[in-house]
């Protein structure tokens, strides 16, 4: 089991949502975050001054999903978040140690 | 047809101004104590309540209330079915347009359904509550309004059992002591909403609740010194008699909850502004400065006992339209009969030496009370029987802005 | 000089506050409806649109509208720049202080530029706005005042055609319909938001748009009572009718949500309510509570149907002044000429047997939709031209409330 | 006994509930500039300074400041203790209702006790503050308006060193200059707030602070025109010319910060506004709205100026009532005795030809500003050694909601 | 080390702080986020309109702990997040390789 | 490839981004949290009656990064989140398997 971990822009989480159920996964979870990449934010121009803004808006969505299909996984979000301008985000995956549902209280994957 | 005195009709323009605004002072004020998911339908119920009254009381509501005397005092007759007779012109005994008289009556009932969202707050079906709240109106407030401010039936048994008129000035027992006894009503027929008691449901923005309890404490003026229906220094003393008990109010509930539980919150200080000026409402046509403020805190004071004997009970009355205008409404209009005087509205109190105002004052109270208590029961329970009253558990989990309006009240992962 | 009546000066100094107000309203409708990052400029650029009309109304708008006439009925003449002649006195023809009459129209004018805020809604240069405000007011509302109110070519034209007046109580056509097509041509000016019509904008803050819409209500009480400059039956008719319109518009679109989307939605109610409010605003001074049942009905349902049609189209007129205040001020507009009573403000109409009113209603909307429509297009493309009109891609991305004014509507991250 | 004027009764009733409303005005405008955690205190504050003048004002406010005269000018007489002698009918020399015009003036009290709030923000002691607000009302409010508006001292003073009496015609000294200079003596009791000056505070909501301003702009209009105690051609002027100020203040700030800082702030045009209204109060009774635009800019560019300087000092005078009413009050006060002209209050200015007035201003200026320093540095001393005026650093950490009334303002992780 | 994450229902937090106080663990942190599961959210149905209301508020806690009372820690969680009903949530154990205290600046655990 | 998690007094945030730019490292991703350690939480005291207040808010930082850099990053972090009074946080490390990034629709890392 893994822990995919995707920031994206607030617009594409739709698009991704429909990507994922495409290839089978429903279930994740989502939090509003704010983020800056290599260039720390876009920078204003404004009557001649110069205003930089860093952390903007993103979503950070969460997936744990089996080993298996964590590359589809990967490339549905790839697909579906890209626009190709700076702040497309980013997608990583993590190791799981032990999953449990709790409403049947049993352990999960592996 | 009376004249029509141009003074008066300023004076009761802008309070009919301030009297509607206090229905988006509910409005507001219940919005900011549920939680997240139900307010906007907090908000969208007393628009509904507001929209309906507008409609109803133009059509049948006010004829029922104040035209004439029909059934041996259970309503007024159906001679103003449509508003007829009240355009431009002063009605007989008025000194103000029949249109704006009705305006501003039309208003009241507003306010009062408005107070009435209370108990449906975060279970009850939209539509449910709309059916519900178009047959409250018709067959609780109007009724209610002519047994006491037109020489309805709870006029005629207390003078008769008494010898003395009661006196509900700006309406202690018609819009505050009906709505807060009818909330307890429907919330018995309600039951409690999932989950309660067994965790504590957090006010989801008390700033909005602020902004609520900021329109009623102006929007007050024009329903208390509104109605003395005249620019004189009889509504000019109620405006000050009711500035002055909600701020005594609030210092009591303040004061008590300082003392009880260590700090005063701010929803505590405004919810006794708010019982300080429901307790003065019925008195501030007869008393002065310095009764106002005894009346203003024992109305906080009472409303605060009952709010704790409320949670304590079990009984999920959500927003305390009960504890706050039914208690209060009832204590202030006791305290009318005890302090009234001669001297500014013409009708003298225990304290000026006179038991059967006291008397008659219990009396109107009771009949309102019962009434209330039945018929709002029964209306809810019809209702709940036809198209049902009360959402689905999914839906009242999701909570009532998705399931009821398909909104939610705060953006969310906004792009 | 006339002498001051001081019950209509009572009455009209409340009444400036309410419609001062309502600018506030319409800022807090607006903001509550646009995405979170946007919140501060859709208030700003209300707050903008009063202070400018505050100033220009004194220098040049009021006397441009309404003193005297100048080329054939195209405007006022300068008599009154700077407001002179417009003092504690009343002037001419009135019984108010000039000073204050000054105040009241200027209010309008402020009100109006505020609603036509809505097509620059999240994509406008926030001086490439203030630019077009200040021309918007000079060349099209007080010349369309002028037109109307003043008996200017609106009025000279429908009167030429018709042999009547064209009547306009509270300004549907001056502030509504203009407003309203101005701001669709706006909209075409500047094109639709980024990724408009590719994924939904939700609203950030619905408690806050009902904030908006509450004043909006109440503030209306002035607009229309406050038109009948005099604290009359008039007035007080004029009040009823306006909470009356409001209410059945409420309704009228909350019922044909829940019919054709399943569920009423409050900011549906609410725009309803609007859409009522503007619809009767013409009107107000002629018709009874009955009748606002209708117009209020209809105008919110004719409002319905624009805004269903608006969206269809791709037309990104962001927050519906088109729909809204131009489509139901239009129809309010007609309703007048239809349900005009002689026996309420002197008028008959098609119900009355009296076609021509009608007739007159007619000439003078179209007369005012085309000259917004045009003038709004030209001042639009000229300042885009010039100034431009609207923010860069990134500025847009990222929000006006940083690009534009280096704030953010709510703070984050807070220590 | 005077007999009651009707009209000015109506108009005065309206502005005494726009006064009240004014209190939240501050309330909602400085909650929504401090951090979230401490958004509750900052509206109790106000709620509790409205609460306590309420009643002190009943007790012993009111005829401190208006009953006779005692003490050489220094206070007035305790005749009208409990508002006696203040009742329904129009006191010598009024033409208002004793208990209306007591009310009016106790509304000016508590919104002068809610600008105080703002040196207190963020760091205050509940309990403190309320004493402090307690004796600042009788020690400090009651006898600068004695001195002002009842021939108290600053009148003698100045009157017999210039031959001219000193007008305030809404309040510049009385509300505005009493309360921002108080507030700079508060800010340097209690020190600065916890991390001050090493990072930014972020105001928590600007839609909020947004709508306090939008309640001040609104119910400034009964503050200054409600001033005229009747509703004449006088009131009618006042209410432009502060509807005019409003405006041109706006501008002016929303220029100078465009000009300064590349962008300007919704923040800093209702600041702006403020500034213009505060500058506007004094002078309203006796300009034209051409002197009220100048009036307007300068008195924003003043607060401008002073608040940039606040801002490098050091001196944590959080919300800046100082540098807005203290310093804008100040100014107009001083361009009132420049501006005002014979044929609008009676009083000619230094354009008139009459240096002495602005002599007369200067001087009154001064007593209230030294007053006002004094007074309240050593009230807040006395509190502070006594109960203490501020929490500890962990309850300032924590924000006051929670450590000063258990409270959060937005509910969190709900179910 | 390890850390846990779960998702839980907003209103079984309060039960889950306890239930973890009472096998020893106080520290944690959470934030608000909102969640699907296998089913994709629930499904109303309105005047013969289903609509489908996928995104649901849920509270997302994390909490570090030694690996030797993991075990513990999740069966605490389980117990107290329970309610049988769908929605209930999920936990999953992710591995740690170093943690810090920034107070006394010290490295923790292993 | 790791991954960072530090949880941070809100205060110190600007802090914490100077001091990681100075380290070569401007991408991440913060979001608003609550938390408690240890003490869970303060108390506060108030007429005699004692009030604990738990979860205090917090904020989490997320910051991805190469294997060799880490230990800069941390110290950087620890360095400028420091105040020595309790509450200052904690930092994490957890593995990462692998990284994309969106718009470029590269692997990043290892
Ligand atoms: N090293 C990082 N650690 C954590 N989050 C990051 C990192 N780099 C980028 N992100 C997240 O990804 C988002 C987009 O990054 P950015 O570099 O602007 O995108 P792009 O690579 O398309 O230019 C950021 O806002 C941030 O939330
Ligand atoms: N695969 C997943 N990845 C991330 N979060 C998940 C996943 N599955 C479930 N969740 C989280 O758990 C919550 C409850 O899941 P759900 O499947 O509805 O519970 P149950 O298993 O009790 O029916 C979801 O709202 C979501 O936050
Ligand atoms: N075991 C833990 N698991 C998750 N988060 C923790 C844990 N311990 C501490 N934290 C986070 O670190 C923050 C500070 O912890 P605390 O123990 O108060 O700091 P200090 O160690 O400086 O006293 C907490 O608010 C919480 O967000």
């Amino acid at each position: 089991m893994k822990k995919v971990e995707a920031y994206i822009r607030a617009e594409r989480l739709e698009a991704v949502k429909k990507a994922l159920e495409k290839v089978g996964v429903t279930g994740m979870t989502v939090c509003e975050a704010r983020g800056r990449g290599e260039e720390s934010g876009i920078e204003l121009e404004y009557r001649g001054k110069k205003v930089r803004v860093d952390l903007l808006p993103r979503i950070k969505v969460e997936i744990f999903v089996e080993d298996d299909i964590v590359e589809r996984v990967v490339k549905a979000i790839i697909e579906a978040a890209y626009t190709g301008k700076p702040g497309d985000g980013r997608i990583f995956v993590l190791p799981v140690v032990e999953a449990y549902k709790i409403r049947t209280k049993e352990k999960l994957g592996k | 047809m009376g004249s029509v005195d141009p003074s008066a009709t300023a004076w009761l323009l802008a309070s009919t101004a301030l009297v509607v605004a206090m229905v988006f002072g509910v409005a507001f004020f219940y919005s900011g104590l549920v939680r997240r998911k139900n307010a906007v339908n907090m908000i969208a119920t007393s628009v509904m309540a507001l929209s309906v009254a507008g409609v109803q009381w133009v059509l049948v509501g006010f004829t029922l209330a104040f035209s004439g005397d029909a059934l041996w005092g259970f309503s007024g007759d159906l001679k103003a079915l449509g508003l007829r007779g009240y355009g431009l012109e002063a009605p007989e005994g008025l000194s103000v347009p029949g249109a704006l008289y009705a305006a501003f009556q039309g208003a009241f009932a507003a306010v009062t359904a408005a107070i009435l969202t209370s108990p449906f707050a975060e279970r009850a079906s939209f539509l449910g509550f709309t059916v519900f709240t178009l047959a409250w109106l018709t067959l609780v407030y109007s009724i209610v309004a002519h047994w006491v401010w037109a020489g309805g039936l709870a006029d005629k048994v207390a003078y008769a059992l008494t010898g003395e008129h009661p006196v509900d000035f700006a309406g202690g027992l018609v819009v505050h002591t009906a709505s807060g006894f009818s909330a307890l009503a429907v919330a018995l027929v309600l039951g409690p909403r999932e989950g309660y008691g067994m965790r504590q449901f957090q006010p989801h923005n008390i700033p909005l609740s602020a902004l609520g309890a900021a329109i009623l404490w102006a929007g007050w003026f024009g329903f208390n010194a509104g109605s003395a229906l005249e620019a004189s220094g009889l509504a000019g003393n109620a405006l000050l008699v009711t500035h002055v008990a909600a701020s005594s109010g609030a210092l009591a509930w303040g004061v008590a909850s300082w003392v009880f539980n260590g700090r005063p919150g701010l929803l505590g200080m405004l919810s006794g502004a708010i019982a300080g000026l429901v307790a003065i409402t019925p008195a501030s046509g007869y008393v002065n400065p310095l009764d106002a403020i005894v009346i203003g805190a024992l109305g906080a004071l009472a409303s605060y006992l009952a709010l704790s004997w409320r949670l304590r009970s079990g009984v999920d009355e959500s927003l305390d339209a009960w504890a706050i205008h039914g208690v209060a409404g009832l204590t202030g209009s006791l305290l009318t009969g005890v302090f009234a005087r001669q001297g500014i509205g013409g009708v003298a109190g225990l304290l000026e030496g006179n038991p059967s105002l006291l008397a008659a004052q219990l009396v109107a109270a009771v009949v309102v009370v019962v009434y209330s208590l039945i018929a709002s029961y029964l209306i809810a329970l019809a209702v709940d029987k036809t198209l049902g009253l009360r959402v689905k558990p999914e839906e009242e989990m999701v909570g009532l802005d998705i399931s009821q309006h398909a909104e939610e009240a705060y953006g969310w992962a906004e792009a």
